[in-house]
């Protein structure tokens, strides 16, 4: 217990604040915050709401482009899709309250970035999951995978909207923190988007959604003794998903946009109250005014701090146009929402809170957001770790066993014990998902002959080994899966998971990292329009891999032509476009097979990417190609022998003459494999544009082979890399 | 030829019915909101749909069983309207006590999606005519709760009257006897767990879903 | 008045819950469990002083909503 | 010997089934219920005699599996 004279400056700390910080405050106020105040600052000023310590580089990320409506900036960003509509999307992390709470943690995650996307009019459409677990041996990972997939499933599923692509992996240095990145994506008309800013004074602004309960407020602010009679009673609670809610809030919020009375809307996100209300005035240039008291409430004799840091899920806040509050009653009525009008706009600048007939908060809002703090912190450049030759790793000394090993290991084994817990045909438009093969999930824009093609990707061993390289390869990596179906690759967002940034090492991996990631956006024309920082993901010291978690959305014309990488035929020949110098540093096969994760990445030569990319979307698009794989994971042994397993056909791989392991499981990039009927043709293509290609394989019989290295059965195949996901989680 | 689907907050395959439907057979789809205690007249099919009724919560089924408009649905059933419960339809049905049985959790107690296979087990009712003798159809199905229960004596009513119009080729949630599917005494009612609704068109992986409901308002 | 009604699965019908949680338990060792039935409560505030009146309220909740009665059965405890 | 497992959210967690069955209720005109919350029972048989050390059992069972001790809480009820 803290007595209640306890000085502000020491509450600050324990909000989180730093003593300069603090002292900012008192000198922008002029007068020290009371409680309340402070706690709407620390909010406020947290790494989460303010990127105090990565917007100075996220600035570094090229964020305009012919298609972008809305970049960075807003609840979800905006590109345009032809036709008069729009695509918004974002991705988000819920990792820290997924440690804790898997079900609940992975649950709210998902309905989190849902919100962010329907607040801004979009129906969702696709939701995405990227998911990053400790080592398989680890006690607890067990436990969190089928918490977290049964969250995601539980909630997206009852939500009504398909999931329909995502990754997953297991790497001891999530052990102590696991990653929870959760995608969603929306379809919207290009004239009707919706932001948060509050365009006037005077304008009624309304909640609606679930009651306001205790739920998520941080601990350590919990035990002061200014805010609570009973302590034990005000524990904080771990926030509760109700996916039902949230349908009802969806279907409510867009009744609500379409009938004209919404002025600006912003859901409740981390931070609630607090954050929605400042930005939506900050925004807007306005003031506003609340009455705490009119704030629907779960539990009896809530303070108004835990109001305002109330974390309780599936509530929005908006700001009606003048005269339109019937409009809202009639529609939160339909849907059975709990609504109520708790305040106005102003024309103050400031915030003001009242509750119990006092005014318990009186602030500017402009401190809130212009005055947060903006660090430039230290950072060492993370040295460039030695290209490893060929000849310096063992090639296998059992071929049957090491295709076995890699096909079945933790990253390379089939998910399917994951994805079929997830409704990935719900709304009748999923072209392509998790069990079709291919290699983005691809959705109809309803009604049209046009779809969407969508991607979750990076490489943490390649961030971890190069951050610069690692970032330039999770976007070039999401650009060629897109292209791989066919689509036109439009824009990104993205999820910065690392560890503590004020350790300069850290930041160090954050800044190359965003450096090799802008690089590649600006090389492919792919812009990030949103994105998300997830920073202080470490235990005892020890840091995650480093993981830029890349979400990306493309074009796709005429769904009729479009590939994926089932339908290999028996007489198909295999063309391997781009290529293979046998890149194996902190490769797969040198981590599963050798033990090792040392070397360079793969380098991503930008311009070839794009040529090489450009050059198999045109095949597609042109109908003289449909069964196309990207080469990443494995190499081309692993991408070949996907094609079989979703074919049901076998595969013959040529024997490379030098360096079979190299040529077969070094991982360069910018390569893709087509199945061809007719390989001189497509060669002679490939070689007018520039481009290397080469026959690499044929299909046909019932195994994967390459004479004299391996010859595998089909079924084995079949059985070790389906095998292994249900044999763990049994 | 005229249908209705009937929507419940939580409903989320009102959408994909209604568009089912109208791609299908052409005909005109209104959805009705629960709240309604009449039915627009002339109906020819009623689609209680998939989704998630009330968050499932309590019982799949059991909040939605009680809307003001499921009093007008088992009184058009009554006069031999035919009914179609897709999905979380049908545990809605079987709760309205208009399909005898229930539907338990999953034997695996997981949700399952996934393309299924299923035997045309009576393809003399109205909703199944249309297969024209095929013995094997392919739909998908989505649910954490489909695994069929009813005691004996009723399976083997079930069975033996002819009810039992889909069954799973290989058994995905532990339903009694893999029924999929089944239809009232009368024929006129039907409950399945897997979706139609969803394989309507060959992008989707299948068109079996449209033969469906194209035997259905072809019986009207 | 307080109200807490027990739902539970009539013995012919399969506890799927209830015999994954029984071979839960014996593979973390606790083997001298068996017959693991699992079951509901439902617990709430009943306004009115009448006992008789209101357990027969709270029968006819579990009648209409509170427990399917094809496969469950239930106990009500007003007090 | 028979154990009873009663596992039940924790005050203040929300109660997404309590608040939706708690709608249904009033919707069929049983307005005088407030406050419904939902829990789980786990009954099951126990081999043994020592009613302590039963006890203890059961709730090593409880922290291990049965209860998410996250944000439920449970009581045990051995004889
Ligand atoms: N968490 C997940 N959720 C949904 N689908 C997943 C998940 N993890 C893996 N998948 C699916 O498994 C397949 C293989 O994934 P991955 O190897 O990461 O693909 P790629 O190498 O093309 O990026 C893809 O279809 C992917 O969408
Ligand atoms: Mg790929």
């Amino acid at each position: 217990m803290i007595a209640p004279a306890k000085p502000m400056a020491e509450l600050a700390l324990e909000y989180g604040l730093k003593s300069d910080e603090y002292d900012l405050i008192v000198r922008r106020l002029n007068r020290e915050p009371n409680a309340l105040e402070l706690g709407v600052f620390s909010v406020m000023w947290s790494e989460h709401c303010s990127y105090k310590s990565s917007r100075k580089h996220l600035a570094k990320f090229p964020t305009q482009g012919p298609k972008v409506i809305q970049g960075p900036g807003e609840n979800a960003g905006v590109v345009d899709i032809g036709d008069g509509q729009a695509c918004i999307f974002k991705m988000e992390s819920h990792n820290h309250p997924s440690f804790i709470e898997p079900y609940q943690g992975a649950a709210t995650g998902v309905g989190g970035i849902m919100r962010d996307v329907f607040t801004m009019g979009a129906r969702p459409i696709a939701l995405l999951n990227a998911l990053r677990f400790g080592d398989p041996s680890h006690p607890k990972t067990k436990r969190l995978v089928s918490g977290v997939v049964a969250g995601i499933g539980g909630y997206g599923n009852c939500v009504g909207v398909p999931t329909v692509a995502g990754e997953t992996n297991f790497h001891r240095g999530y052990d102590g923190n696991i990653l929870v990145n959760a995608m969603c994506v929306g379809l919207a008309d290009a004239d009707k988007i919706f932001y948060s800013a509050a365009p006037a004074p005077g304008l009624p602004v309304v909640y609606f959604g679930s009651k306001t309960g205790r739920d998520g407020i941080h601990g350590a602010t919990m035990a002061s003794a200014e805010f609570g009679e009973d302590s034990d009673e005000k524990r904080p609670t771990v926030q509760v998903g109700d996916p039902f809610a949230e349908k009802l809030l969806i279907e409510a919020t867009l009744e609500l946009m379409a009938s004209g009375a919404v002025a600006a809307i912003q859901d409740m996100g981390a931070a609630g109250l607090t954050s929605s209300s400042v930005e939506m005035a900050g925004k807007g240039g306005v003031g506003i005014e609340l009455d705490l008291d009119a704030v629907p409430q779960r539990e009896e004799g809530m303070s108004a701090y835990e109001m305002m840091l109330s974390e309780s899920q599936e509530r929005m806040l908006a700001v009606l146009k003048p005269g339109r509050e019937p409009d809202g009653r009639r529609i939160f009525e339909k849907w059975g929402l709990d609504a109520a009008t708790i305040g106005h706009t102003t024309d103050t600048g400031r915030i003001v809170l009242k509750h119990r007939g006092q005014v318990v908060c009186d602030l500017p809002l402009a401190p809130l957001s212009d005055d947060a703090p903006l660090y430039d912190r230290p950072y060492v450049t993370p040295a460039k770790p030695p290209r490893l030759a060929p000849a310096h790793i063992p090639a296998p000394s059992d071929w049957n066993a090491a295709i076995l090993t890699l096909m079945s290991c933790p990253d390379m084994a089939s998910k399917r014990w994951l994805w079929e817990q997830y409704d990935r045909h719900v709304m009748a438009d999923t072209l392509a998902d998790s069990a079709t093969a291919a290699d983005a999930g691809v959705v109809r824009v309803h009604g049209a002959r046009k779809a969407l093609a969508v991607t979750s990707d990076c490489t943490p061993r390649y961030v971890q080994a190069d951050p610069y390289e690692g970032g330039k390869q999770a976007v070039a990596e999401a650009w060629r899966n897109l292209t791989a179906v066919g689509a036109e690759p439009i824009a990104i967002t993205d999820n910065l998971n690392f560890g503590n940034p004020e350790r300069p090492e850290i930041m160090g991996q954050i800044v190359a990292a965003i450096e090799g990631m802008a690089e590649a956006c600006r090389a492919l024309d792919f812009p990030v329009v949103s994105g998300n920082v997830s920073l202080y993901n470490e235990t005892n010291g020890v840091a995650i891999p480093p993981t830029p978690t890349v979400g990306a959305v493309g074009l796709i014309q005429d769904y009729g032509r479009r590939a994926g990488f089932k339908g290999l035929k028996a007489g198909d020949a295999l063309v391997l476009i781009g290529e293979t110098r046998g890149e194996l540093g902190a490769s797969l096969y040198l981590r599963e097979l050798q033990g090792r994760e040392d070397g360079a990445p793969p380098p991503v030569d930008l311009a070839l990417e794009r040529r090489t990319g450009d050059f198999v979307r045109g095949l597609i698009q042109a109908g003289a190609a449909s069964v196309v794989h990207d080469l990443s994971d494995g190499g081309l042994a692993a991408a070949a022998a996907e094609m079989a397993l979703a074919s049901g056909v076998g595969v013959a791989l040529n024997a490379p003459a030098r360096d079979p392991h190299a040529q077969l499981f070094g991982e360069d990039q910018a390569r893709y494999l087509i199945a061809s009927a007719d390989p001189d043709g497509l060669i002679a293509k490939a070689k007018a544009a520039g481009l290397a290609s080469e026959v690499v394989g044929v299909a046909g019989g019932e195994a994967f082979l390459a004479e004299g290295l391996f010859n595998i059965a089909l079924a084995a195949l079949r059985e070790a890399h389906e095998g292994w996901m249900p044999a763990y989680m049994a | 030829m005229k249908a209705a689907v009937v929507v419940f907050p939580g409903s989320n395959c009102d959408r994909d019915c209604a568009v089912a439907i109208e791609r299908s057979t052409g005909a005109k789809v209104e959805r009705v909101w629960h709240q309604e205690s009449a039915l627009p007249s002339g109906l020819d099919l009623i689609v209680l749909p998939g989704g998630f009724a009330y968050g499932d919560y309590l019982r799949c089924g059991a909040m939605a069983s009680l809307s003001p408009v499921m009093r007008a649905v088992a009184d058009a059933a009554e006069r031999g309207v035919a009914v179609a419960g897709i999905c979380n339809g049908f545990q809605v049905l079987c709760e309205a006590g208009m399909l005898p049985g229930a539907l338990l959790r999953n034997a695996a107690l997981k949700y399952v999606c996934t393309p299924i296979d299923l035997e045309v087990a009576n393809g003399q009712t109205r909703f199944t005519a249309g297969y024209a003798g095929r013995r094997e159809v392919t739909m998908t199905i989505g649910n954490g709760e489909g695994n069929f229960f009813a005691d004996e004596e009723t399976l083997d009513r079930l069975e033996g009257e002819g009810q039992v119009v889909f069954r799973y080729k290989a058994n995905p949630n532990g339903s009694a006897r893999a029924i999929a599917g089944i239809v009232s005494g009368r024929g006129n009612v039907l409950g399945m767990m897997p979706h139609p609704d969803r394989a309507f068109e060959e992008e989707l992986g299948s068109t079996d879903g449209a033969i469906l409901f194209q035997s259905v308002l072809a019986s009207a | 008045m307080k109200a807490k009604v027990e739902v539970f699965l009539k013995p012919g019908v399969l506890d799927v819950q209830g015999k994954a949680i029984e071979g839960a338990l014996h593979g973390l060792g606790f083997g001298a469990v068996s017959g693991v039935r699992v079951g509901k409560t439902i617990e709430f505030e009943l306004d009115g002083a009448d006992k008789a009146k209101a357990e027969n309220e709270v029968k006819a909740m579990c009648d209409r909503l509170l427990a399917n009665t094809v496969i469950e059965g239930y106990r009500v405890d007003v007090g």
